[in-house]
C-alpha cells in the first residue's frame, strides 16, 4: 500500500500550495516557509524521509493525491462532511480561527451591521462556504481567487470587510496604514487536517499517531504560534 | 480508474453552473459589443493622417496585445479602486475585457480595411463622398465581412478568456467551478462539466454570429454565399 | 510574509520566465508538427478525415486551455496513465496549439490561388510534388505573419500550465506577490517581462506583414 | 507638341509634370477639351495615359504645370476636391461597383449623401440613368449577379447620376469580351450623341476612330501626336505608325 | 452539327455533356483535331469554350460522351492523369507562373520531377524553349520582374518543356494590351509553323482567321458552326453573324 511505497522510496511527496500565507509561502530568499511547510518538514524528519513539495494551486491540491501525483496534502485543508466523501482526513493538526474583519473606523458590532457591506473572501474556502450559507443575514460576498487578491482588494478599497483568518486581517493594515483592519465578529474555528487518498488505513493510522504525539509534545503548537501569532485552542494543547 | 466519478453530486449544483454560464455569456456580450466599437475606432485611428492619434492607437494595441489579460484586469480593478473609483466587479471585468479585445479587434479590422481594394475607395472619392461617408458606406461593412471569421473567433476566444475574471470576484463559469470543486473536492466531474459548458457556449456564440451575419450581409443572404 | 522586493524575488521571477520560454518552445514545436498534419487532414480528399479533423479543431477551440491541461495531467493519471508534468503540459499545449496552427495553415494553403494548383496539375506533377514544390512554398509566405502573431499568444497562455505544478512567470509572480502583497510592483514587473518577450515577435510579424504588403488576419487569443 | 487653343476649354492641361519616385511618368503634357468634345487618349502601355486621366480628377497630385477643370485650378493644393468631383465623373477599367450594395443603392448613394437628394427622388433618378444604359431591369440586383458588360454600364450609370459636366473613362472595355465591349461602347456612343464632354483612354482603335473628335497619342510621358481621328489612318510619326500597326493585330 | 471524321485524330470529343449543378454548360459537344492541326474555338462569354478545353485535359469530369486524347479515354474514371498531362500542355489566360521560382526553375520543375531528367539537361532544355519564345535573357528573373507578355511567353515555354503532343491555349492574350498581345501571338504562329497541334480559345478574330486551320463556333454549350477559317468572313448562322459583327467593333 501507500505507506510501504513511501517507506520504500524513502521519500514523501506532500502537496502544498505555496501561495497562501501564512501557511505556505516563500521567505525573502525564496525558500518555502509557513506553518504547513514546517509541519511537513517536521513530519519528514520524524519519519526519516526525504521531503518533496508538490507545488499546487488551491484547485489541484486534491487531484494530486487522488491520482497519485502526491502522497498526502498538508495545505490548510479544513474538514467538512462533504469533502470527507472524496478523501480521507487525519485527525486535526491545527485549527484556524476565522473572523469577520473590517476597517477599524467602521462601526460593526454584529451581523446586522454588515447589511449592505461587501465581505471579501477567498473563493472555496470554508469561510466562503459558511458565509454563503448564511442566507438569512443578507450578506454581499465578493469572492477572490486567493488570499493575496483578497488582501489587495481590502488594501485598495474594493471591500471594507473580509472573512478570513486573524493573521491575514492584521496584514492589511501593514500594507496600507491608511486602512487598518481589525477583527469585528468571530466567525468560526475550523479544524485543519492532513488529507490523503481514500483506502489507506495504515498510513492514516500512522499520521494520526504522529499528530497525537506532536500535539502532546507542543511542537505543533510552537509552529502554529510562530506563524499565526496565537496559540492553538486550549482543548488541543493537551 | 483509480477514482470514482460521481456526476450527480456535482450536477445537483446546476443552478450555480447555469448562473455562471449566463454571467460568462453576459461578460462576453458586453465586451464584444463595446470591444468591437473601441477596436474599430482604434483601427480607424491608426489609419488617420494625424501622427499623434495613429501613434496613440498603436501604443494601445501593442501594449495590450503583448501583456497578459490577467495583469490588465488587476491593474484596472485595483488601480481604479486606489484612486477611489469603486466599480462593481462586473463593470470592471467588462471594461478590462473591452480594452483587451479592442486591441485585437483593432488589428483584425485594420487588416479588413487594408483588404478593401483601392479602386473601391477611389470610386467613392470620384463620387465626391466625404472621408466619413466613405468609411461608413464603402469600407466598414465590406471590411467586417472580409474578416468576419477572424472576428468571430476572436470574440469566442474572449469568452473563453473571460475565465480570469474569477480573480476579481466576478462569479462567471470558472469561478463557479472553482467554488463547487473546492466545496465538494470533485475536480474531475466539475472540470468535465465546465468543458462541456464552454463548448456549448462557444457554439451558442458562433450560432449568434452566424445569425448576425445574415442580418449584416443581406447580399450574402440573398445570393446564398456562405460566410 | 511581507518584506520588500529583493534580488531573490527577481531571480525567482527570472527562473519562472525561463520556464515560460521553455514551455512556449515545446508548445510551438509540438503544435507545429501536429498542426501541419491537421492542416493537411482538413483538406484531405477523404470526407471522413476532413470531418474528424474539423471536429477536433472545433472541440479544442471551444475548450479553455486550462481544462485541457487539467484533464491532460490528472485525467490521464485517473485512468492509470502516470505522466510527468512536463509531458502532460507538453502534450496538452501541443493539442491546443495544433488546433489553431492547423486552422491558420489550412487557410494559408487554401489561399494559394486555384490557378496555381491547376497549373501544377497541368504539368503532370504528382500530389506530393504539387504540395511540396508549388503550394507549400507559397503558403509559407502567407502563413508566416499569423503564425508569428499566434506565437505571442502562446507565450502568454503557457501561464495556465501552473495548474499542473509549473512555476512559470505568472505563477512565480503570484507566489512572490503572495509573500509580499505588493501587486502593483509585482504585476508591473511581470507585464514588463512578458512585453519584453512578446514585443520583438510582434515587431517581427509586422515587418513580415509589411514586406509582403498584406494584413494578417490571425485568430489571436486574448 | 500642338495645343488646340480655343475659347473656354472645360478641361485643360498645360505642361503637366508628374514623377513616381525617380520615374518621370508625365513629362510636360498639354491638351485641352472643349465643351461637348470627345477626346481619346491612346498610346502603349506605361506611356502615362491613366496617370494623365487621374491627374484631371486629382487622384494624383502633379509636380508641375497647370490643370484647369470647369474653371478650377486642379493643380493647386487648396482645391475643393468634392466640388471638383461633382463636376467630373470617372469610370475605371475595373468597374468598382460597391459589391455589398444593390445596383440601385450604388447609384443613389452619392446623390443622397453628397447632394442630399431625397430617397424617392434619387430612386427615380437611378431608374432614369439605368434606362440610359439599358439596365432598368437590374435595379435590385447585386453587382456580382451582372455580367462584366452590365457591371461596366452600371458603373457609367452611377457616374451619370451625379450629372457631371465631363466624364473620364479609363479603358472601360478592356476587361470585356467583344460582345460585352459592344454593349458598353454603344452606351458611350449615345452619351457622345447627347453632347456629353468626354475624355477616354482606350485601346479600341476602331472605336476611337469612329467616335472621337480628337486623338491624343501619348508616348513616354509626352503628347507625341494629336489631331483629328484621321491621324490614325494616316499617322505621321514612326511611333504612331508602329503603335497603330501592332494595334491592328487586335482587329 | 458537322463533325470532321478523319483517320486518327489526336483529340476527339463525341457528344460531350457537362453540367455545373443545374446549369448545362456543354450539351453534346463533338469535334476532333488532327495531328498538326490548329483549331480555334470562338464564341460568346459563357458559351462553354473554357469548359470544353478544360475537359480535354480533365480539369473537369464530363457527365457523358467520349473524349479521346492521344489514344486515351479521358472520360473514363481510371484514366492515368499524369500520363495524360505529359502529353497535353495547357496555358491559361492568367499565366500562373509559380511566383516563388525563377523562370528557369519554373521550366525545369516538371521535367526534373516528372520525367526525372537530370538538372543540367533540364537547364539546357529550358534555354532551348526560352529561345523559342524569345526570352533567353530572362532565365534567372522571377515572374514578377517580367511584363505580362513576357510572363505569358514564359508560361508557354514551361509547357513546351514537357514536349507535349498537343497544346491547349485558353484566351492567352486577353489580359494583354495590343503590343504584348502581338508578342505572344508571334510565338504561337511560330509554333503552328513548326507543326504543333493546338487548340485555342480566343477572342482575336483576326488572329484566328489567319492562323487556324479550322474554327469551332460555340453557342450555348453546343458547337453551332464549324469549318475552315473562311466561315468567319462568310458566316452562315445568324448567331455567328451577330458574334462576328460585334467582334468587329474590336477592330
Ligand atoms: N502609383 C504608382 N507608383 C509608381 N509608379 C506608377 C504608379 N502608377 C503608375 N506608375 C508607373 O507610371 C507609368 C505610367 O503608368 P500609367 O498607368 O499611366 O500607364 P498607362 O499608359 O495607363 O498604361 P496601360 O495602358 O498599361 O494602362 C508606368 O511605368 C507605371 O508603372
Ligand atoms: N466551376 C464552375 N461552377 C459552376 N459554374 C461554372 C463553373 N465553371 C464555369 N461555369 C459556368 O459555365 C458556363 C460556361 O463557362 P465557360 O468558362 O466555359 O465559358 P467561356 O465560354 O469560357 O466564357 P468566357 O469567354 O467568359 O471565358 C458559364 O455560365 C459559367 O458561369
Ligand atoms: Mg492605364
Ligand atoms: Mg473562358
Amino acid at each position: 500500500d501507500l505507506l510501504d511505497a513511501i517507506t520504500q522510496a524513502k521519500k514523501i511527496r506532500i502537496s502544498t500550495d505555496l501561495a497562501i500565507p501564512p501557511s505556505g509561502m516563500m521567505d525573502s530568499s525564496m525558500k518555502p516557509t509557513g506553518s504547513d511547510v514546517e509541519v511537513a518538514q517536521l513530519l519528514a524528519k520524524d519519519w526519516g524521509l526525504e521531503l518533496e513539495f508538490i507545488q499546487t494551486t488551491g484547485a489541484t491540491r486534491i487531484p494530486n493525491v487522488q491520482t497519485g501525483k502526491a502522497d498526502i496534502i498538508i495545505s490548510t485543508l479544513s474538514v467538512t462532511p462533504e469533502r470527507a466523501k472524496v478523501i480521507d482526513f487525519s485527525k486535526r493538526y491545527a485549527t484556524l480561527q476565522s473572523d469577520i474583519g473590517c476597517l477599524k473606523s467602521l462601526n460593526v458590532k454584529d451581523w446586522p451591521d454588515l447589511k449592505d457591506k461587501t465581505v471579501g473572501v477567498s473563493r472555496g474556502t470554508t469561510q466562503d462556504t459558511m458565509l454563503s450559507n448564511m442566507k438569512d443575514k443578507e450578506l454581499k460576498i465578493a469572492r477572490y481567487d486567493d488570499d493575496a487578491t483578497e488582501v489587495t482588494a481590502a488594501v485598495s478599497g474594493q471591500v471594507d470587510c473580509v472573512g478570513t483568518s486573524a493573521t491575514i486581517i492584521n496584514q492589511i493594515g501593514v500594507k496600507n496604514p491608511a486602512r487598518i483592519f481589525e477583527s469585528k465578529i468571530p466567525l468560526a474555528s475550523f479544524d485543519l487536517a492532513i488529507g490523503l487518498k481514500k483506502g489507506e488505513p495504515r498510513l492514516l493510522d500512522k499520521l494520526n499517531a504522529w499528530i497525537t504525539e506532536n500535539v502532546k509534545n507542543g511542537k505543533l503548537n510552537a509552529i502554529y504560534k510562530k506563524f499565526h501569532g496565537v496559540e492553538l485552542p486550549p482543548d488541543m494543547r493537551g | 480508474m483509480s477514482i470514482e466519478l460521481d456526476f450527480p453530486a456535482v450536477l445537483e449544483r446546476w443552478p450555480n453552473f447555469v448562473g455562471g454560464a449566463i454571467l460568462t455569456l453576459e461578460l462576453a456580450f458586453f465586451a464584444t459589443v463595446s470591444g468591437a466599437l473601441l477596436g474599430t475606432l482604434a483601427a480607424v485611428g491608426r489609419g488617420t493622417h494625424s501622427r499623434l492619434i495613429a501613434r496613440i492607437c498603436k501604443v494601445y494595441v501593442e501594449a495590450i496585445r503583448n501583456t497578459p489579460l490577467l495583469v490588465q484586469i488587476f491593474l484596472v480593478y485595483f488601480g481604479l479602486a486606489s484612486i477611489g473609483l469603486k466599480l462593481s466587479a462586473f463593470t470592471v471585468a467588462v471594461v478590462a475585457l473591452t480594452i483587451n479585445v479592442g486591441a485585437y479587434t483593432a488589428e483584425i479590422m485594420r487588416a479588413g480595411f487594408e483588404a478593401i481594394p483601392r479602386g473601391q475607395i477611389e470610386a467613392a472619392e470620384g463620387l465626391a463622398l466625404t472621408r466619413f461617408q466613405i468609411y461608413w458606406h464603402i469600407i466598414l461593412l465590406p471590411a467586417v465581412e472580409k474578416v468576419y471569421p477572424a472576428l468571430t473567433s476572436q470574440f469566442v476566444l474572449l469568452m473563453l478568456a473571460s475565465s480570469v475574471c474569477s480573480q476579481i470576484s466576478a462569479e462567471e463559469l470558472t469561478a463557479v467551478a472553482n467554488y463547487i470543486q473546492s466545496d465538494t473536492y470533485r475536480a474531475f466531474e466539475t472540470y468535465i462539466i465546465v468543458a462541456v459548458l464552454y463548448i456549448l457556449l462557444s457554439l451558442v456564440m458562433r450560432a449568434g454570429f452566424w445569425g448576425l451575419g445574415l442580418v449584416l450581409f443581406p447580399r450574402r443572404r440573398q445570393l446564398g454565399t456562405p460566410l | 510574509m511581507g518584506g520588500h522586493l529583493n534580488i531573490n524575488h527577481l531571480l525567482f521571477l527570472g527562473h519562472g520566465a525561463l520556464w515560460t520560454i521553455g514551455l512556449s518552445l515545446i508548445a510551438l514545436v509540438g503544435g507545429a508538427a501536429v498542426g501541419f498534419v491537421i492542416a493537411l487532414a482538413r483538406i484531405s480528399p477523404l470526407k471522413s478525415v476532413r470531418l474528424l479533423s474539423a471536429a477536433y479543431v472545433q472541440i479544442v477551440q471551444g475548450t479553455p486551455l486550462l481544462v485541457i491541461l487539467f484533464l491532460g495531467y490528472f485525467g490521464l493519471a485517473a485512468i492509470g496513465l502516470q505522466t510527468s508534468p512536463l509531458v502532460a503540459a507538453g502534450a496538452s499545449l501541443t493539442i491546443y496549439v495544433a488546433a489553431y496552427l492547423g486552422e491558420i495553415w489550412r487557410g494559408s494553403i487554401q489561399s494559394v490561388p486555384k490557378p496555381q494548383w491547376e497549373a501544377a496539375e497541368g504539368l503532370a506533377l504528382s500530389r506530393t510534388q504539387r504540395m511540396m514544390k508549388v503550394i507549400l512554398p507559397q503558403a509559407v509566405r502567407i502563413a508566416t505573419p499569423p503564425t508569428v502573431g499566434f506565437m505571442v499568444q502562446i507565450i502568454k497562455n503557457t501561464s495556465l500550465a501552473s495548474v499542473v505544478g509549473f512555476v512559470e512567470l505568472m505563477r512565480s509572480g503570484q507566489i512572490v506577490n503572495n509573500s509580499l502583497f505588493e501587486p502593483f510592483v509585482v504585476y508591473a514587473i511581470i507585464a514588463a517581462v512578458y512585453f519584453a518577450m512578446c514585443y520583438p515577435l510582434s515587431l517581427f510579424s509586422q515587418k513580415l506583414e509589411r514586406r509582403m504588403g498584406r494584413g494578417s488576419v490571425n485568430p489571436a487569443l486574448a | 507638341m500642338q495645343q488646340t487653343a480655343s475659347p473656354t476649354p472645360i478641361v485643360s492641361l498645360r505642361d503637366v509634370q508628374k514623377s513616381f519616385g525617380s520615374l518621370k511618368v508625365l513629362d510636360g503634357v498639354s491638351f485641352a477639351v472643349e465643351r461637348g468634345e470627345v477626346l481619346a487618349i491612346i498610346g502603349r502601355s506605361g506611356s502615362g495615359k491613366s496617370t494623365a486621366l487621374r491627374c484631371i480628377d486629382r487622384f494624383e497630385k502633379v509636380d508641375g504645370g497647370e490643370i484647369i477643370v470647369c474653371g478650377r485650378r486642379v493643380d493647386l493644393p487648396d482645391i475643393d476636391l468634392r466640388a471638383l468631383r461633382q463636376d467630373v465623373g470617372i469610370v475605371f477599367q475595373s468597374y468598382n461597383l460597391f459589391p455589398h450594395l444593390t445596383i440601385e443603392q450604388n447609384i443613389t448613394l452619392a446623390p443622397c449623401s453628397v447632394k442630399r437628394m431625397g430617397l424617392s427622388e434619387a430612386k427615380a433618378l437611378a431608374r432614369k440613368v439605368l434606362a440610359q444604359v439599358g439596365l432598368e431591369e437590374k435595379v435590385h440586383a447585386y453587382p456580382e449577379q451582372l455580367s462584366g458588360g452590365q457591371q461596366q454600364r452600371a458603373a457609367i450609370a452611377r457616374s451619370l447620376a451625379m450629372q457631371p459636366k465631363v466624364m473620364l473613362f479609363d479603358e472601360v472595355t478592356s476587361a470585356l469580351d467583344p460582345e460585352l465591349t459592344g454593349e458598353v461602347l454603344k452606351v458611350i456612343e449615345q452619351l457622345a450623341a447627347d453632347g456629353m464632354t468626354m475624355v477616354m483612354v482606350t485601346h479600341e482603335m476602331g472605336f476611337a476612330r469612329s467616335i472621337a473628335d480628337r486623338i491624343v497619342f501619348m508616348h513616354r510621358g509626352k503628347v507625341h501626336e494629336t489631331g483629328p481621328a484621321s491621324i490614325l489612318t494616316a499617322p505621321t510619326t514612326p511611333e504612331l505608325v508602329q503603335f497603330v500597326g501592332t494595334g491592328n493585330l487586335k482587329s
